[in-house]
């Protein structure tokens, strides 16, 4: 497990770094990919460090929903925003 | 008033007749599926009832077609209504070209009316009959709603930019108009009175209500007053952007995109000078926010809108323009 | 919620189905978190949208190179909470009393990383965003500076109390009375909990930093 | 608290005869205890609440504004409207029968976490005297929706005072939330599977995701106001290129799964009340279970139907209408099933069944008249006007209220140990429901003709409704005041209650009345599947 938390862990970090150059030298830094990165970051730290693979299946139900909640709020208020 | 207790609103509207005619459809069709829930629900007490000899053995715990069926033809009559009321929404949401327009200022507990030709009213709205009327509403302090009962429509006003609302009255008379938006301590006082007057009364009205000079000479009077001229007249030494013909063009701004000079583009030009700056321009121009009210700014648009290009505009629905 | 004896609380048949339930609990607990800073990234990405370009001026001046440094010190603590929570499971007390304390340095390092920022922006008048000596001329962009403020200060006060919490952790596995692994699920749940606050910091900083600079 | 005669014969004591006095009830961990708290305190603002509406239908008696001063009146909704939606409607069944009644259901000691759920009472104690004190005390004039900028910028109420006790107040609806969750997942009994689940706790699941996943957008906003009132941070200042539209999203978030928060639980109040009164197992027990679940998640995709005329684009209008018409078939679900299982059933009419009834009766036209306001063009006309005002009241009055006290009258004798007099209880329930359409139903015919919501002087043309609905507002008033007596009664000299009085099925009926301190004397193994009325079973049983 502690092989895989490091592993993980320098993963992050080299993401982070991605993100940084993107931001750094792209002028004007695409929201997009930087997003996307921030999402993979997030999905390193739940399957590297959390091992939410390994945790029950109930568990990883409540992170999935919370995650579609957030989805469902951003996708319907951002689009009456940009259709208004 | 029809009767001693009046129970249905006045139709003063077509739209207003198609609105009830949605109302009562879909009150019918709902009692459709909800009468037969009461009745089985009586039936199935007086029958059933402790002690009350019935046939009770075989008793169904549920199928799966019965309940297919009672969430599915719900559902497809109301996607039925729900097309009709969109399509009506659609026709209420989207104003027709050639509307007469109408300024509406909503403050802390009044509405204010200002018409092309310079009329200006407080509390009362003078129309004509049988002819679209635009009105293009904004308030200076919270959110108010304009509601007209008996043509069935409403639409909230709201600080910071312009909303609009339409509608053709057929019958003349008063009808009357509420704020139905809370808006603080005297929020019930907030109503005004429509007169809906025969297109010869309305002409009569309108030289009556005349001020001398139409909406547009006082929004130049306030262009001079304010000093816009300065940069934007013609002779001027800073480079502003020129606003002859402006209003309805496309305009390139700084970041590469590009935008239709409507009125909401020519408001927050005016109050956000930062917002949208035109491209080969230094966003230099100060904003007028805290010196110019609502009402001054939609004077100054009427006037930046009656600008005439020199060259031949095609005519993209000028607007009622009776200098 | 954690008992003291190696019984389990009395409405539980066995620890087992007793640390399900903490488990469950901190999640859905984590799970309300996450939906209040959801909140929050939909204000400054509704703002983003509506303001794109004086969002750009406000992005302009931020300071994200230190922004990126505290982001490397939350991972890097994210890493010695996973480390903390091996070494508890396999009992090797001082392993995790080590880690824990340098998971709550690394915390008060973030924190020190954001109060130099927030002294040099105060110092540069961009913050607080309303104040007129405000180098930012749009209003939007005042604004943004203002959402900023109120999104990292919530988010501050969140990696507070987990450096408040692990540190707490830390003395009590120092003074022995946590014993482990008996009592591994508590290091677990404040782990979980590090994770979740870091993970919100993951969508806060390049909404707050990266996307759309020098638009 | 008055001590109750002990038990006759020598089972261990029940939950109340266990400790006495004042500590053992203020420090109290029992579930059962925690839900007795909850109901005083409920049943306070309960009556709070109903002050301000009584003050409300008497000024609105006469056309102009006479009783109360504008500022006055204004103040008397935002009352009305903040304690009975946050401390009333949404803490009312899910902290008080959901407490009581899910480790019960379950078969389980307690719940999960027990002293989350003491912190949870003081939470909302704490958060509701704070409100109310400040409601009091100098009041709020924004109504318990807070628009801004009216509650950021004009008004001069405690806006924040009234938003801090709100926001307290909500984190006990998070750690309930959590607490049923987790113990609806780990504590169940052996042998009760997720489908031998009393429909009850299946709309306690549903509202507790709700809970949890609602609340916390609404604490981020109540945040973002008061941060805005006091230090004007322009989130929703127009001026500072703020968007007044962005708080009604994040408001409508939450409200509008809150109000499935208050509706839910009723639902499952009434799936136990017809169940049990029909004496045989409900019809399509699957699809009424999946119902809840469904409504609490297709609950967070409307909430744009409150913004159809605020300004909001119309395709997002469009999208948010049909939504709303989805969200409406798990109700009908439910209705459709709660009648065909009355077919073939073995009746017996008394009390609750009654407030199942008007439950019924009343969240069929309150659903309907639902529908009618996601209708695109009818709510353009009857939006912020008495239709809608008609409405809700209709569900959350008329259908949460009358589950509310359905499930207080049919488990009275499992919480107290005591019968309720019958004839008291069906009287109550036929006033409530004739007071109640007296009041309600003049202000659906009000709000088409155009009044608006939140005016104390109106045209004199409308007066004549007005009149009556005052009128039923007086009888709505002594019909819920008149359980407050004869339940109290019942506690001294009501007759002893049995251990299953209705014959109903469910293991909170197979447990003394009122329960011991650890619910069950033997340890519970579930062999029957929900709502087993097999006639021989249910004759065994009486």
């Amino acid at each position: 497990m502690k092989t895989r938390a490091v592993l993980a862990y320098l993963l992050l970090l080299a993401l982070l770094l991605v993100q940084a150059l993107l931001a750094g030298l792209v002028k004007p830094a695409p929201g997009v990919p930087i997003m996307l990165l921030a999402l993979g970051q997030a999905l390193v730290l739940l399957l590297g460090l959390v091992e939410l693979r390994a945790s029950s299946a109930l568990v990883r139900l409540f992170a999935a929903a919370s995650a579609f909640w957030l989805l469902l709020m951003f996708s319907l208020t951002l689009g009456e925003l940009l259709t208004r | 008033m029809s009767g001693f207790v009046r129970l249905w609103p006045e139709q003063a509207s077509h739209y207003a007749a198609q609105v009830d005619w949605l109302v009562i459809g879909f009150t019918g069709m709902m009692a459709m599926f909800v009468v037969p829930v009461f009745v089985f629900m009586w039936v199935f007490i007086f029958r059933y009832r402790r002690g009350h000899a019935a046939e009770r053995d075989h008793r169904p715990s549920g199928s799966l077609k019965v309940e297919l069926t009672w969430m599915v033809l719900p559902f497809i009559g109301a996607l039925v209504l729900f097309v009709y009321s969109a399509r009506l929404f659609f026709e209420a949401r989207v104003p027709p070209a050639d509307a007469l327009e109408i300024q509406v200022t909503a403050k802390q507990w009044m509405w204010k009316f200002q018409h092309t030709g310079g009329q200006r009213e407080i509390n009362t709205l003078h129309v004509p009959a049988e002819r679209p009327v635009k009105l293009t509403m904004i308030s200076e302090d919270v959110i108010h709603s304009l509601f007209f009962p008996s043509l069935r429509v409403k639409q909230d006003v709201l600080p910071g930019r312009y909303t609009e609302m339409w509608f053709q009255a057929e019958r003349p008379g008063t009808y009357d108009v509420y704020c139905a938006e809370y808006c603080g301590t005297d929020h019930a006082a907030m109503t005004a009175r429509l007169e809906v007057l025969s297109p010869s009364d309305y002409q009569r009205w309108l030289e009556g209500a005349d001020e001398g000079r139409s909406l547009a000479a006082q929004g130049e009077a306030l262009f001079r007053q304010f000093g816009c001229s300065g940069c934007h007249g013609a002779a001027s030494v800073t480079r502003a952007p020129p606003l002859e013909g402006l209003y309805g063009r496309s305009v390139a701004l700084a970041d590469g995109s590009r935008v239709v000079a409507d009125d909401a583009y020519l408001r927050d030009s005016i109050l956000l000078p930062q917002k949208q700056v035109v491209a080969g321009y230094a966003p230099v121009m100060p904003t007028y926010a805290n010196v110019m009210d609502e009402e001054a700014v939609a004077r100054l648009v009427a006037y930046l809108r009656s600008l005439a290009d020199p060259r031949p505009e095609p005519a993209t629905g000028p607007s009622e323009d009776n200098r | 919620m954690t008992a003291s004896e190696a019984r389990p609380a009395e409405q539980f048949e066995d620890l087992r189905q007793q640390a399900e339930a903490d488990r469950l609990g901190m999640w859905l607990f984590l799970a309300s978190e996450t939906m209040m800073f959801g909140g929050l990234l939909l204000v400054l990405w509704f703002y983003r949208l509506s303001h794109p370009r004086e969002t750009a001026e406000a992005l302009a001046s931020m300071h994200w190179l230190l922004a990126t440094g505290n982001t490397a010190l939350l991972l890097t603590g994210s890493l010695c909470m996973t480390l903390a929570l091996a070494a508890a499971r396999e009992g090797e007390a001082r392993v995790l009393r080590r880690w824990l304390w340098v998971a709550a340095l690394l915390g008060l390092g973030f924190l020190a990383g954001k109060s130099v920022e927030y002294g040099l922006e105060f110092q540069e008048g961009l913050l607080p965003g309303n104040d007129p000596a405000s180098p930012l001329k749009s209003g939007a962009a005042r604004l943004f500076m203002n959402v900023y403020l109120t999104a990292t200060a919530l988010h501050g006060v969140h990696i507070l109390v987990a450096v408040l919490l692990v540190g707490g952790l830390a003395w009590r596995v120092g003074r022995g009375n946590l014993p482990v692994p008996a009592k591994a699920v508590t290091v677990e749940m404040i782990a979980l909990y590090w994770h979740v606050v870091d993970l919100i910091w993951l969508f806060l900083y390049p909404t707050l930093y990266l996307a759309g600079r020098g638009a | 608290m008055n001590t109750l005669p002990t038990a006759a014969d020598a089972a261990p004591r029940s939950y109340l005869d266990a400790a006495h006095g004042l500590r053992s009830w203020l420090f109290t961990v029992d579930h059962k205890r925690i839900a007795v708290l909850y109901m005083l305190a409920v049943t306070f603002f309960f009556f709070v609440g109903g002050l301000a509406a009584s003050l409300i239908r008497i000024e609105l008696v006469t056309s102009e504004g006479d009783l109360l001063t504008a500022d006055g009146y204004n103040r008397a909704f935002t009352l009305h409207g903040v304690i009975m939606v946050w401390f009333f409607l949404i803490p009312s069944i899910p902290s008080v029968f959901g407490n009581f009644l899910v480790p019960l259901m379950i078969g389980a000691r307690d719940l999960a976490f027990p002293r989350l759920n003491l912190i949870s009472w003081y939470l909302l104690m704490g958060g509701g005297l704070f409100t109310l004190l400040a409601l009091v005390l100098g009041g709020v004039d924004t109504g318990w929706t807070f628009y801004t900028p009216l509650s950021t910028m004009f008004s001069n109420g405690h806006v924040v005072a009234v938003i801090c006790g709100v926001f307290v107040a909500g984190f006990s609806s998070i750690l309930t939330g959590i607490n049923l969750i987790v113990s609806i997942h780990t504590l169940r009994a052996p042998g009760m599977t997720w489908f031998r689940l009393p429909l009850f706790v299946w709309s306690m699941y549903a509202t507790s995701i709700i809970l949890v996943l609602a609340t916390p957008v609404l604490a981020i906003t109540l945040v973002l106001v008061a941060a805005e009132h006091l230090f004007g941070i322009g989130v929703f200042d127009p001026r500072l290129g703020g968007d007044p539209l962005l708080f009604q999203h994040l408001f409508w978030f939450y409200s509008h799964p809150a109000v499935y928060i208050m509706i839910l639980p009723a639902m499952g109040v009434v799936s136990e009340l017809i169940t049990a009164s029909a004496h045989k197992r409900i019809f399509g027990y699957r699809f009424v279970a999946f119902s809840s679940i469904a409504i609490a998640i297709i609950g967070f995709m409307v909430w744009g139907h409150h913004m159809f005329v605020a300004g909001q684009s119309m395709y997002a209008s469009m999208v948010f209408s049909l939504l709303s018409f989805l969200v409406s078939i798990p109700s009908a679900i439910k209705a459709y099933n709660w009648t065909a299982t009355l077919y073939k059933s073995d009746l017996t009419v008394h009390a609750p069944f009654l407030f199942a009834l008007t439950f019924v009766g009343l969240f069929i036209v309150g659903g309907v008249t639902g529908l009618f306001l996601a209708l695109l063009a009818a709510d353009l006309h009857a939006h912020d006007t008495y239709f809608v005002v008609a409405h809700f009241h209709y569900i959350m009055v008329g259908a949460a209220v009358a589950g509310y006290f359905g499930a207080l009258h049919f488990w009275w004798p499992k919480i107290t140990g005591r019968m309720y007099p019958e004839l008291w209880g069906r009287i109550a329930a036929v006033m409530i429901f004739c007071g109640f359409n007296l009041t309600f139903f003049p202000q659906f015919l009000l709000g088409y003709l155009g009044m608006p919501r939140r005016y104390h002087s109106y045209p004199a043309d409308f007066q004549f409704l007005h009149v009556m609905s005052s009128a039923g507002a007086s009888i709505l008033a002594v019909a819920y005041a008149l359980p407050l007596f004869y339940l109290a009664w019942s506690l001294r000299y009501g007759q002893r209650a049995a251990v299953n009085p209705w014959g109903a099925a469910g293991l909170e009926w197979r447990t003394a009345s009122p329960p011991p301190v650890h619910n069950f004397n033997s340890p519970v193994v579930v062999d029957f599947e929900a709502y087993d009325y097999a006639p021989e079973a249910a004759r065994d049983r009486l």
